[in-house]
């Protein structure tokens, strides 16, 4: 079997990129979602990169080790990288591993864009 | 006693989302809550991933089995959970979570299954190859209440 | 070849609902949509059920082990499922289906797995006790798609 | 283990009785809800009865059976029994036994009563 286990919806809203995974994140779908997150990074261009959790209903500790590469790497590359519309699941282990506080997190992708200035900026 | 269900895997990550959801429904019908359905479920996804990224060094085709006891019965409710692999030996003392305020990606799995689960023991198997990880909870556990628990080391 | 997935039950009905949960688990990732991975947990249900039910007699500690060959690669993706029991022999050819016009309680599995499965096939184990079923679905199969499919005697 | 798997919300609407089983209606939890049914029927009093569905996300043929045993008992005590509120997987396999049209289905348990008429009495 050799199944990626995740599509991730790619959009640009202004000034922003809004990447939405869809499916579990765990150690079976992280590499492609880390190869999806990276290459955003590096094209460029985009100033603010919003990951939507939305359609996320399940996340281990390789997903949250992802966005915290992204993290890092976001803000290397001077981009502001915002976390969205995390369910119950996704936002309780954030929690358990208390990174809820260390990442920008908002309600929404809009929220997130709309924080950044992003639409007017 | 033998268990009454057991789940054996091949050492591939597409295999775990299967596991999860086996371990869910098995805790449901133990009278847990959805949220500790969801968070012994996490605990086991933690430790299949672990043996696969470090026991079997990502190797895919490394036998793994999943062993539980789930129990109803009034007083004694909960869930006992035995993984085994033939992966290379370890020091259990090796295996520990890293302290939270060092935010880098990695550390946490160990520290989500203490977390989770009542209790969490490493140890090397019998006749010098594989590891075993015996975990339970009971259902009247407060195990992962909350935001931040006992084991949060806030000092 | 051995099967990458294997899961070993106790005939006890509590069991089913873990069952259905990994089937279906295993389906998502073989590309199936979620109405078919629903089908295939539910012929994987009814055929355990039988196991219980005409097998082993409603006894609850009798072993039953479902084995799963997940195919995702191009081309032949797809699910095979063989389930093995430990109890009495029957001949496959009364292991049939019910004429749907006569509503009665009962009579529907073996109806229901064949209509959602591709293929179905009960068979004698080797050695004089247990049963064999082996089924299973291509990802591009339309088994089990409309209301009423060509199983269906509608006359 | 046991667990019957079901619980079951028994209410009175007027004349009517509304049955609601919670959970997946499968061979460990079918027989628990025969029961429950088998004891309102006998217990005379409703003329109508509705089995509720709209919390069973699963049912398998052993639940089918048991619908159709209390189809032929309400028969035999002259009440009226309605299925509502079906899932789709629960519509599907109602379809594919081909008893879609053998029972008398409503959308809602109240519109299984006003279509009885239960409310007027
Ligand atoms: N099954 C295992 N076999 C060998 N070593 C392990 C196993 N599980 C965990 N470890 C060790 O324990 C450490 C902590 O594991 P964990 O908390 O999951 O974080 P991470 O795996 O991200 O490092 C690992 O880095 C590894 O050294
Ligand atoms: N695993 C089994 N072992 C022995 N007999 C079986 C088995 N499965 C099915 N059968 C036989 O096939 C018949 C049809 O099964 P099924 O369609 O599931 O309806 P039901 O079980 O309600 O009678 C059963 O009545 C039984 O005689």
């Amino acid at each position: 079997m050799a199944d990626s286990g995740i599509g991730v919806k790619d959009e640009t809203r202004g000034e922003a990129r809004v990447l939405s995974p869809e499916g579990d994140i765990d150690l079976n779908a992280s590499p492609a979602l880390r190869e999806v997150v990276r290459g955003v990074l590096e094209s460029g261009g985009a100033k603010v990169v919003v990951v939507d959790l939305s359609m996320v209903d399940y996340m281990d500790s390789s997903g949250v080790a992802t966005l915290v590469d992204a993290m890092r790497s976001a803000r290397k590359a001077g981009v502001r990288l915002w976390l969205s519309s995390l369910g119950p699941q996704v936002r309780s282990i954030f929690e358990i591993a208390r990174l809820d506080r260390v990442f920008d997190i908002a309600s929404t992708a809009d929220e997130a864009i709309e924080r950044s200035g992003g639409e007017d900026g | 006693m033998k268990a009454p269900v057991e789940l054996s895997i091949q050492s591939d990550p597409v295999y775990l989302a299967g596991a999860r959801e086996l371990i869910a429904a098995l805790c449901r019908r133990v009278g847990f809550q959805d949220e500790a359905c969801g968070q012994v479920a996490l605990a086991v996804d933690e430790a299949l991933a672990n043996v696969i990224r470090h026991g079997y060094d990502r190797r895919t085709d490394g036998p793994i089995r999943v062993l539980v006891w789930p129990e109803s019965e009034p007083g004694v409710g909960g869930i006992r959970i035995v993984i085994e692999d033939e992966a290379k030996q370890v020091d259990p003392a090796s295996i520990k979570s890293r302290d939270l305020d060092d935010v880098r990606p990695g550390g946490l799995g160990v520290y989500i299954m203490k977390r989770v689960m009542d209790g969490v023991a490493h140890e090397k198997r019998e006749g010098g190859v594989g590891m075993r990880l015996t975990m339970h909870r009971a259902a009247s556990s407060d195990a992962g209440v909350g935001g931040s628990g006992a084991e949060a080391n806030d000092g």
